[in-house]
């Protein structure tokens, strides 16, 4: 009964629960909204039609299947079997594509008139521009002036696209805030505006939703790993996780399988790793917080991964011990992205990083034995992060 | 009957007020909360700051930051509150966070041991309100639910059969915030409440001089007002001063009859 | 005779010859590279194994094959149907990956032991770098100063994944000249290196090397647009010019169909509509060039077009009528950009973004009656171009 | 038998020099040009500059620029040649867009017509150079080709074969420009052109000193010195002292015996 939401991927969890967490902690002026978009969805996403849609869009637009790419050289030298889902390869460059163009179709259903959204390494923000600029939707993201600076990359490719940026100053000026911000926003727009959230976090629907948007990540993986594996599947299957939507995709295609999950969360902003349970953004989670209950800023080099909690599911996943959650450090990222590009010829964002950086350190212990096989998310490409990756290689080489 | 029941009754003869005040915004945030409670207010809302208070605007956002910079924590502001009771009730808000962190039942004992009379969480909604409202009713101390504009008539009958001390009427759909008019939907929102629930209806949210708070009360029972106070203080005013502010706020509310065609409602 | 390397692909062209173009026009010393390099090519083409390994590479690796996408809100403005090959998707954003796979594979195959190519744009640099880091062979890179500057982003990319870049000072310090100290690099180390090539341009074997590579590109849009368009094939095709391996690529799917082929090349670096008979890098074709014979510098805020001259496959197809060079300006092609990105959020790379213009202006007119199709091969995204693309956007709102 | 072909025997009991000079790369060139001659230079290859010299390491793409910034043109430096007309042979170089610009016939006939006698355009191969050979036969021009260290034997038969007043045997796989060493296929290469062909065999590319000169000239009939008398130039040398230069690998060549072992071929 508590994994339900899982066994059964397009059920609405039972009152927007993964166990005890999830909900709808919103304002009372939010709830109209919130289940104006939890029936939207349920009906659309039982509609064949709008499921044709998507796809459509989904492969002539964006790009999918992604490859599974079996990382020869990387695998070699470490001992295992690395497979890499190649999200990195999508139109925008990430996965949140996946997410925002079901998201934006369904606005444009529910007669909405524009699409707001919150984003940390720019990559959602970028994704929502895309889809708004593709269905006619203007587009307003909230992102931390902190995000801002570090993103500048994808603030352009955000205003190139037409939307507009609105800098947040509160607090850590980073993802959270942004978040904070974008709910701020909506409240006074519930009308007019959709809210476009960017990862399986917010009130019910929202981490249920983009759950469900994201799966297609698991389900073709789980397909190529059976084509590409004599064993059919990946003995682990490794994502990053921020709020955890590349992993939650990924993960659902492998729930049901023997397969080890592991989400791979940037030290500073472990909230699945290291978090207490709280509420936050609408939904009851684990956070990293104070014994007062304050919340914590993260702190990460991945602006993806700089947010102070984990969606639902994950946490709930925990709870079940059916997936683990473990840290990698900035170095430890930084030093992964700059050891596949070698390797390998990508140059992965280093939120993706962080889940080929744990592969790194576990290959060959006991946690990763020599002769395994892995799966990967790769979940974005890294032309955000060069910038960071050069800084990091100048130091390093500075040695 | 619960005191603050008793304090803030639909029938006490005047249009009630209460103002906001975020606990440990300044050293002499007590000296503010007596002064107000001097000026006329029928209770006192007090803030416990939270990192991220997403239904805040700027200017309470502001407030809670500077609370917080000074160390001000849940266990700050009850002990400040517990060393300086005031005859007003004291109706603590805050966001679920703080409440559920250290568990609904001991949150709302501490309350209660602070004199706190009642409590205010807008992001538990109806739903999510169970356990905490439960733990309330258990420490005597009122859980108040929100009612929107956006609520519909069922669930608005819930929200103010559920309701305790009074219902809050958030008069906006937005964010707490000064505004230049007091929005359309208030007083719509009032009369809706008012006529499915003989509980006091406070409005909310952008009240921000005595004119818009005259207004709002026509068609409620009372009005919170929180970010055209904070403002003031955050700008540097004193306790007279912000006692003074209140006062213009009683004044404004006594020139409104007590019993309308109010009653009728929306 | 004379088009017979277009109508049977995989059949070197005679002598090297398209029509009276192309040859090798080489100094003694590369004489012999060339003819390993043609021989090794020529039994590798033949060799199923070696093309399914370049199938396999493109496909799990590269992201192959590309969408073809409508551009359905871009078409409703123009009162023609857009149809977008979307070679931006492709792994390392640009066609430029098609080729540099094929002849890494190539390389290894001959015992080569380093890569080393020239660059515009830097898409062929990142290309070569990351075919080089695949399949763990060093690569050296030459890079016009100029070009250093305006791509700074893909000057990190190569650096990221392990590739030397050499600035190179002479001439024009772009594309070119580049090209000219690959070449003169090439000589002293023809032992030991690949000489990887960008375009349909150098001795022969490469024009018809690289345009072979090219060629998925056209194969698989011919494919796309039997199942997308009820006429089967597009009233026209059009790509952009800078050396010519995308339009090369692209027309190769439809030299045999009706379509009209128009490659649009950057008005200050139109080799094939202003140029005039000349030998160059190792080839003969049309040139920029004054009466005397020296090659004049060409100028374009896109990088990848700024070359004086074109491939001799397509002085060969101008020559016979088969195909037409038309140009766009630097603003127009700018113009175009932030149109596509803003109409179907999709932000392409400036070279690309000139065939767009010239579709944006040819629309509605004789040249491209409403009511006719069109094929547009997007080479690429924009990624490296956003500073370019901001500072003209803020030109444009400041007027 | 052309002029350049009596004049640059193999038999003519000394290792012949032909210092090369970019055309036009200063205002005093042909100053340059008749010192030079006048220095003991059996021929003088003259370059036209060209905007992308390929197969030139930075010494002669710094001449051609400067002679190219200066407005030096394929009909200036033939101007120049037609009135500065010197005893030696002059052999005219440059690349093939600058021949074929023209037309191969009337760019041959006008290096007839300035008084030049032989032509080097290194990036016309064998395969490519037909008509240009044809033409510049017409015009009692020399076209001399060039074999390098990569060149298979039987082509280097047919190279040697074709070639007329000399042959060009590039000493290294590389680029024009001064080198510390003279490579070690220089003499290997010049071997197996004598075993092949009675023309004369110059070794170029890389000649940089007098004793890199005798050395090369040991395997060679005679040698090509250009980026180091560039350099020189380039530096600021005045027609005294580039005349010098030459005059020192006269010295040099006339050290070494003009009928040797090499004779033997490689
Ligand atoms: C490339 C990339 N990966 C991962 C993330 C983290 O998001 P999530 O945990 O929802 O997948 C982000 C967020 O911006 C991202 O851009
Ligand atoms: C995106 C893109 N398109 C086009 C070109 C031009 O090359 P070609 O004409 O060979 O396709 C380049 C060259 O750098 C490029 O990067």
């Amino acid at each position: 009964m508590e994994a339900l939401a899982l066994r059964d991927p397009s059920a609405a969890p039972v009152a927007g629960r993964f166990g005890r967490h999830g909900g709808r902690f919103v304002p009372e002026p939010l709830i109209a909204a919130c289940e104006e978009v939890e029936a939207a969805f349920t009906e659309a996403w039982a509609d064949a039609g709008f499921r044709s849609d998507l796809a459509w869009l989904l492969s002539r637009y964006a790009g999918r299947p992604t490859p599974l790419t079996p990382a020869l050289r990387l695998s070699a030298e470490l001992g295992v079997t690395v497979l890499l889902k190649r999200e990195d390869l999508t139109h925008t460059g990430s996965h949140k594509i996946n997410n925002v163009l079901g998201q934006a179709l369904l606005a444009r259903r529910m007669g909405k008139r524009r699409l707001i959204a919150e984003t940390g390494a720019g990559m959602h923000g970028v994704a929502t521009a895309t889809a708004g600029a593709l269905l006619g939707l203007p587009v307003t993201v909230f992102m931390g002036e902190r995000d801002i600076e570090r993103q500048a990359h994808n603030v352009f490719r955000m205003r190139l696209l037409g939307a507009q940026v609105v800098p947040v100053r509160s607090g850590s000026r980073t993802l959270k805030d942004a978040t904070s911000e974008a709910m701020r926003h909506w409240v006074s727009a519930t009308e007019d505006a959709y809210y476009c959230v960017g990862s399986v976090i917010g009130p019910h629907p929202y981490p249920w939703l983009v759950r469900e948007l994201q799966a297609v990540i698991g389900q073709e993986a789980r397909h190529q790993c059976a084509e590409q594996l004599s064993a059919g599947t990946p003995d682990q299957v490794v994502a990053c996780v921020g709020g955890g939507s590349n992993a939650a995709g990924t993960f659902a295609g492998f729930v049901e399988t023997p397969a080890r999950l592991v989400g791979v969360e940037a030290a500073g902003g472990a909230g699945a790793a290291l978090g207490e349970v709280g509420v936050l953004h609408g939904f009851q989670s684990l956070f990293l917080q104070d014994e007062q209950g304050q919340i914590r800023e993260a702190h990460s080099v991945a602006a993806g991964l700089d947010y102070p909690g984990v969606g639902p599911e994950h946490a709930h996943l925990r709870d079940l011990g059916r997936a683990e959650y473990v840290t990698a450090t900035d170095q430890e990222a930084l030093a992964a992205a700059v050891r596949l590009a070698r390797a390998e010829g990508i140059v992965p964002a280093i939120e993706s990083a962080h889940a080929l950086a744990w592969v790194v350190r576990a290959a060959g212990t006991t946690d990763l034995p020599t002769g395994s096989s892995v799966l990967v998310t790769l979940s974005g490409r890294g032309d955000k992060d060069i910038a960071t990756l050069m800084a990091y290689l100048g130091d390093e080489e500075a040695r | 009957m619960t005191t603050l029941e008793t304090r803030l009754r639909r029938d006490r003869g005047r249009k009630l007020l209460m103002p906001y005040l975020t606990g440990g915004v300044t050293p002499d945030w007590t000296d503010h909360l007596r002064a107000i409670a001097d000026a006329g207010a029928d209770a006192i809302e007090v803030g416990i700051p939270f990192s991220d208070p997403t239904l805040d605007g700027v200017t309470i956002q502001e407030a809670s930051d500077a609370a917080l910079a000074r160390g001000a924590s849940t266990d700050g502001v009850l002990a400040d509150l517990s060393r300086n009771r005031i005859e007003v009730p004291v109706v603590v808000s805050t966001y679920a966070n703080l409440a559920l962190r250290r568990g609904a039942d001991r949150f709302c004992r501490a309350l209660a041991e602070a004199g706190v009379q009642g409590l205010i969480v807008p992001d538990l909604p109806l739903e999510e309100a169970g356990a905490t409202s439960a733990a309330a009713r258990a420490a005597n101390v009122d859980l108040a639910l929100l009612a929107s504009p956006a609520t519909p008539p069922l669930r608005l009958r819930e929200i103010a059969e559920r309701s305790r001390g009074f219902v809050y009427a958030v008069s906006l759909m937005g964010t707490t915030g000064e505004r230049r008019q007091l929005a359309a939907s208030a007083a719509a929102l009032a009369r809706r409440l008012r006529g499915v629930t003989d509980r006091p209806v406070f409005l909310g949210f952008g009240i921000s001089t005595p004119a818009q708070a005259a207004v709002a009360a026509r068609d409620a029972d009372g009005v919170i007002v929180g970010a055209a106070l904070m403002r003031r203080l955050l700008d540097g005013a004193d306790p007279a001063s912000t006692a003074g502010f209140v006062r213009s706020l009683r004044r404004a509310l006594d020139g409104v009859p007590a019993r309308t065609s109010a009653d009728a409602g929306g």
